[in-house]
């Protein structure tokens, strides 16, 4: 939906119509079933290292993501994506298949078996993978907004975070940098009661982090992360706010993740009740409830949806499960810009150690 | 001054509060008083326990480490036991805790920081470099700070959970490096480094956490195993290879398979401290092979292999019959897919390689 | 002024007595003093390096120790320092003679002319000196006052930073922590218009710095950095605060750094009338003319303390400037407990490269 | 993709705008379009006029660096000239402003970082050896972003205005480390640095700056000095002496002295890139002289004269005559005393007497 002005049909909620409203559950729903494939190949062997899931908190990337300009030609906004923010990655562009092929470490992955999950970058798209390090990427697109202001570019920046990295420095120093500057930068955390095992109340002693935004002289809203409308809505208005040089807007999602911090993580320090409340408020059952209830959609079509996202994902999956790994002579490729790292001596044909120069 | 740490914290700061050294040692830290082998990550756990019951000043602190036991539980069930001021789990703020580790060690205390992955050690990279290593030197007074925490490749982690960090803090004087092979020297240097009253930083490789062949029966009793000492590995006269880590248990493999298939005698130090540097094995056992082998985990170019060449040049030339020469990583970060990482890593033959060239020049 | 219910005759104002408001005066005095003696000696080529000050800022510095349990034995609060708070260092028990050994790098020093400025520590009169890296002496309290906490110990930790600092990540995190733990400590914001030459618009979006306290939690407060008084009860309130368990209060001293960061600094950023505004309100001139309106004191007791600050730095300047230098072969010494760094082999008498080994 | 800088920002962030490419040339970099000699200093703040000059994508970030000029004054009047969207005046915040130089530089942009002491890119580590120097191997594009700054002691700075910085960063693959030691090299590298696709950390001795003997005259045209190459500072056949920044000077007296009391011949190499190593160079050199002298001012233990070691093992062990030998400061952190500060850092006599032992040997 990237102008809201050009929906067809009438408007039913937030401004959309319902070609949007059903990109909205439709993108929801890709993102359960691309998660819930990839953990069957997870149990299959397929993928090594860590599984995470954004899980019940679909609708935080979905809502906000569907608030950008979304392009695929390098000249929209943009997003900071994480682990928990599969829905924005899709709805920016990049797909299923991108995202097995790179979970597998295929040959044919965006970052050719470099790298792991969703660390990886498709500028076209608006989409900027992160690395591990928690709070650079909130430095990186402080950068990237900076340069949007700069150069006079109409577009905008969102970054999302956990509530546990707004602890580390350098989400402070990247989200002050923007402030200062008044970057057009959205920042979103997604407050989803744990940093890993650890609870809210041991990273920070607000009871909102919309207190933080009062830190940085910024806007700031709080929405209720499992309602996808809720969140577009709070995005939206940031998104503008961005785009006319009104600066830096932090909203805080109220969500929760409902599994373990990655699949290795048995949740044992969570009430099972905790789990069970938040099962209840999930946000892709809430939204299809209301669609159905405000006659919005028929429970056909979206079920239609369902289907059609679980067999998207099924193809994609065994098409990525068929590819190869890459060489293992990659390894050496750029390191350097034009320059081939060397490969070890012991290796060459003949070996000899004056093989290891550069 | 002495301390007795205070009653578990008041309720609006930890819901985790828990009553202290009331609750049994976790299970993981009693294997050795019952006789039976430990792994290499127990053995730490052992350490860390033993230390905090013998020395009330010892406290931890890390992400994650309290209710939930740490990424690798090596510290699972402590909080029960130690309760959550001597059990700290913290904000995500590397740098943030790792300083407050130095406050608290310029009181008087011992603190041991976990790093979820040493990975993150990054982010405390200038407090540790100019806050914590350069303290006794500015006439701050001793800073008995431990820091440690899982490193190495080998597992699929890509390049944010796989790296080795000592080259890192290798340049920093006032700080010293300890990075073990087996679970004996685990935990004889955990203590000799809780008990140091120089900063240590400490690593532990994830390979070596769990491997089952790994596993041995410690001593009952209380011992350390002394900061500053290599431990010869094997002995040898043909070549010395001086390693640490995961590649002490590689360079073994390399070394039987030249005694076996060439007849070559290779002499294995094991590093263990990396700084300070144990000049005195490396000189002995060159002196007496005339040939060296470095081999590290860690990426070549400035990868510690430099360091020993360059003491060598100083200090034994005239014994050398041969180059100094090495076996490391590629220079690169490290990858994620199989492929490329078991590329990235030096593996066996690469060892093998490299000692049947040393061994015929 | 250990114990403001202890002190003789009536109170007068802030709860305090003559001789408290005298000793406010005095160690405001004594730190002017000292640094315009420093500047003299930097002049005839004794001092090296840079050298900072705190003129027009003496208020802050005197009338926040004020409000600790100032000690000589170790067991009192502690300060964070920084060379705009030269007078919060005498009042904790620093003498000028330290201050100017320090600065002279003389082997007679606090730190044997290793490290500069008020870069040094004397925990037993509460003193926890300073690193260049900006932030980093928040953590560093933070970690202090939590041992306080952890062990029982009935004591406060002061950091002071400056209006710069509080853009750092080290700053960020320090803070947190100390919030988080609810640690006995209190944060001093010096908002000094400046950083370096950075305004403070360039640093921050906010309007006053207790917003950053909202972004952690705590308590905080705006004073007049340049009226002692005010700046004594801000911090009174908050050391009480502190040590009855109610954790971090954020207090931000409005001031003016009326000369360069440094004395190389000659402040052509700032526009001539900005500064002759706050020489106005100097924070002794004012308290000086206050004391003797009230009828606090007299002029003429006001005259003696300025006399003896100045015959006393002069005395203690006169004595630095004759100790010797540390000894060359120092520098090997002290890089780690019991082990002594080799010496370079080119110095050996007999030069053989391998006495370079530890 | 090709960017305008849009007029200056509103007022409301920025008082300090000015209007943009209207104001004359700061005085400084005028010098060699008028003939005269050049500072070590000005070469620098002339190749970063001329760059900006020349390619509107190229931008500075740093502390200080707009109305100021910077802590030395490098950048004096260059707001003026650019406008505060391209000299931008940073919060202090070392890691949070390279990071977003990071991401300038995803965007098509070259952005240039001053660290105003390069002792304060500590706080930036994570985000240099993490994101920036992996960013391309990561599949996430190229990083051409120069992070610059003031390094080195003997200005009696103590030890956080005087550190050199190149071994924190010497082990991270995807970097490049640039040190000058001459006005014509700081112009000629630091011009191939912004126009390198690759992160470069560029080194600028606080000693050479404003030393007026340094000062030269340099070319009116346009010209760089590529990156990764070694220069030959003086001929020799006798000893190879390999080194660079301030040392460079120091080895230059050493080898005069040599040349002049002993009838010895130095040859001197001015490595000018650390990393990536010019081996070449270094090897062709050894081979021909068949002793090697390292000379650093950084500290010894771990410092780059390792990993030379290493290599000429590695490509030339049968040509050395010699250990390979080495002068650098002492392993401890920069004091400031003078007295200390003298003791600690590499002189010129120490070189003399290293050259000594080496030619006699
Ligand atoms: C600097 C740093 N320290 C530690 C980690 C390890 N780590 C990865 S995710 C995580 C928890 C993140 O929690 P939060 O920010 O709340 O995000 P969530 O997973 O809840 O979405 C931790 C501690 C890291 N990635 N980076
Ligand atoms: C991390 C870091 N970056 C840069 C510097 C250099 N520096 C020293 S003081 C200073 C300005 C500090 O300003 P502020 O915090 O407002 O304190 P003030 O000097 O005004 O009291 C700067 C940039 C530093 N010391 N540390
Ligand atoms: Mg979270
Ligand atoms: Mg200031």
């Amino acid at each position: 939906m990237n102008d809201p002005a050009r929906a067809d049909g009438p408007r039913l909620a937030a401004d959309l119509g319902k070609s949007d409203l059903l990109e909205l559950y439709e993108y929801m729903a890709l993102a359960r079933a691309a998660e819930d494939r990839l953990e069957i190949m997870l149990k299959q062997g397929h993928v090594k290292g860590g599984l995470y899931r954004s899980l019940g908190q679909e609708a935080v990337g979905v809502g906000s993501a569907f608030a950008l300009d979304r392009r695929v030609d390098g000249t929209g906004d943009m997003i900071a994506q994480t682990v928990r923010t599969t829905g924005a990655i899709f709805l920016m562009g990049g797909t299923p298949l991108q995202y097995f092929r790179q979970y597998l470490a295929r040959s044919t992955g965006p970052t050719r078996g470099r790298e792991a999950n969703v660390h990886w970058c498709d500028f076209r798209k608006g989409l900027l993978g992160p690395v591990s390090p928690l709070g650079t990427m909130t430095q990186v697109m402080a950068g990237i907004t900076l340069v949007f202001k700069q150069t006079g570019q109409p577009r905008v920046g969102l970054a999302y975070a956990g509530d546990g990295q707004t602890s580390t420095g350098a989400w402070h120093e990247g989200l002050n940098f923007a402030a200062v500057r008044r970057c057009p930068f959205v920042a979103i955390v997604q407050s989803n009661k744990y940093a890993f095992s650890t609870p809210i109340r041991l990273q920070t002693r607000l009871a909102s982090f919309t207190g933080k935004a009062a830190g940085y002289g910024i806007e700031s809203r709080s929405v209720d992360g499992n309602d996808v409308l809720e969140v577009f809505e709070a995005t939206r208005d940031a998104v503008a706010r961005a785009r006319d040089g009104g600066g830096v807007t932090l909203i805080e999602a109220r969500t929760y993740r409902r599994l373990g911090h990655a699949q290795h993580d048995a949740q044992e320090y969570v009430p099972r009740e905790e789990i069970e409340e938040w099962e209840r408020k999930d946000p892709i059952g809430r939204f299809r409830e209301r669609m159905v209830r405000e006659g919005w959609a028929l429970e056909s079509e979206l079920d239609a949806l369902d289907v059609a996202a679980r067999e998207r994902c099924e193809k994609d999956a065994e098409r990525a499960i068929q590819e190869p790994a890459p060489d293992a002579e990659e390894a050496v490729q750029r390191v350097y810009e034009g320059l081939i790292t060397s490969v070890p001596w012991t290796r060459l044909p003949e070996p000899t150690p004056r093989g290891a120069a550069i | 001054m002495s301390f007795n740490f205070s009653a578990p914290a008041t309720e609006d700061t930890e819901a985790d509060s828990a009553p202290v050294v009331t609750i049994d040692k976790p299970e993981h830290v009693t294997k050795t008083e019952r006789g039976e082998p430990v792994t290499f990550l127990e053995a730490i756990a052992e350490a860390l326990f033993e230390e905090m019951v013998r020395d009330g000043h010892v406290f931890l602190l890390g992400e994650d480490i309290g209710v939930y036991g740490g990424a690798f539980k090596v510290t699972k069930g402590f909080i029960d036991h130690f309760g959550s001021e001597r059990i700290i789990d913290t904000p995500i703020s590397e740098a943030g805790f790792t300083g407050a580790a130095a406050g608290a060690a310029h009181m008087g205390l011992r603190p041991v920081v976990e790093m979820q992955f040493m990975d993150f050690i990054s982010p405390a990279y200038d407090v540790i470099t100019n806050y914590i290593a350069t303290s006794l030197y500015r006439g701050s007074g001793p800073m008995p700070v431990v820091i440690r925490g899982p490193v190495g490749g080998g597992n699929r982690g890509g390049p944010f959970h796989s790296q080795n960090v000592e080259m890192a803090f290798f340049h920093t004087p006032g700080l010293k490096i300890v990075y073990p092979s087996t679970p004996y020297d685990a935990k004889g240097l955990l203590k000799a480094a809780i008990r140091d009253d120089d900063p240590v930083i400490f690593e532990e490789h994830k390979g070596l956490y769990r491997a089952p062949q790994l596993r041995e029966v410690l001593p009952t009793e209380d011992y350390v195993v002394p900061l500053g000492k290599a431990r010869q590995v094997r002995e040898g006269s043909d070549i010395t290879l001086v390693t640490y880590g995961m590649m002490v248990h590689r360079s073994v493999e390399a070394a039987s398979t030249l005694q076996g298939e060439d007849g070559v005698s290779v002499e294995i130090l094991d590093l263990r401290t990396l700084l300070p540097l144990d000049d005195e094995a490396i000189m002995d056992s060159v002196r007496r092979t005339g040939r060296l082998l470095v081999v590290h985990e860690d990426t070549r170019t400035g990868g510690i292999a430099g360091e020993i060449a360059m003491r060598v040049n100083e200090q034994a030339f005239e014994f050398l019959d041969a180059p100094i020469l090495r076996v490391a990583a590629i220079d690169a970060p490290v990858p994620y897919a199989g492929t490329l990482e078991d590329y990235f890593l030096p593996q066996t033959h690469d060892v093998v390689t490299a000692l049947r060239y040393l061994a015929r020049y």
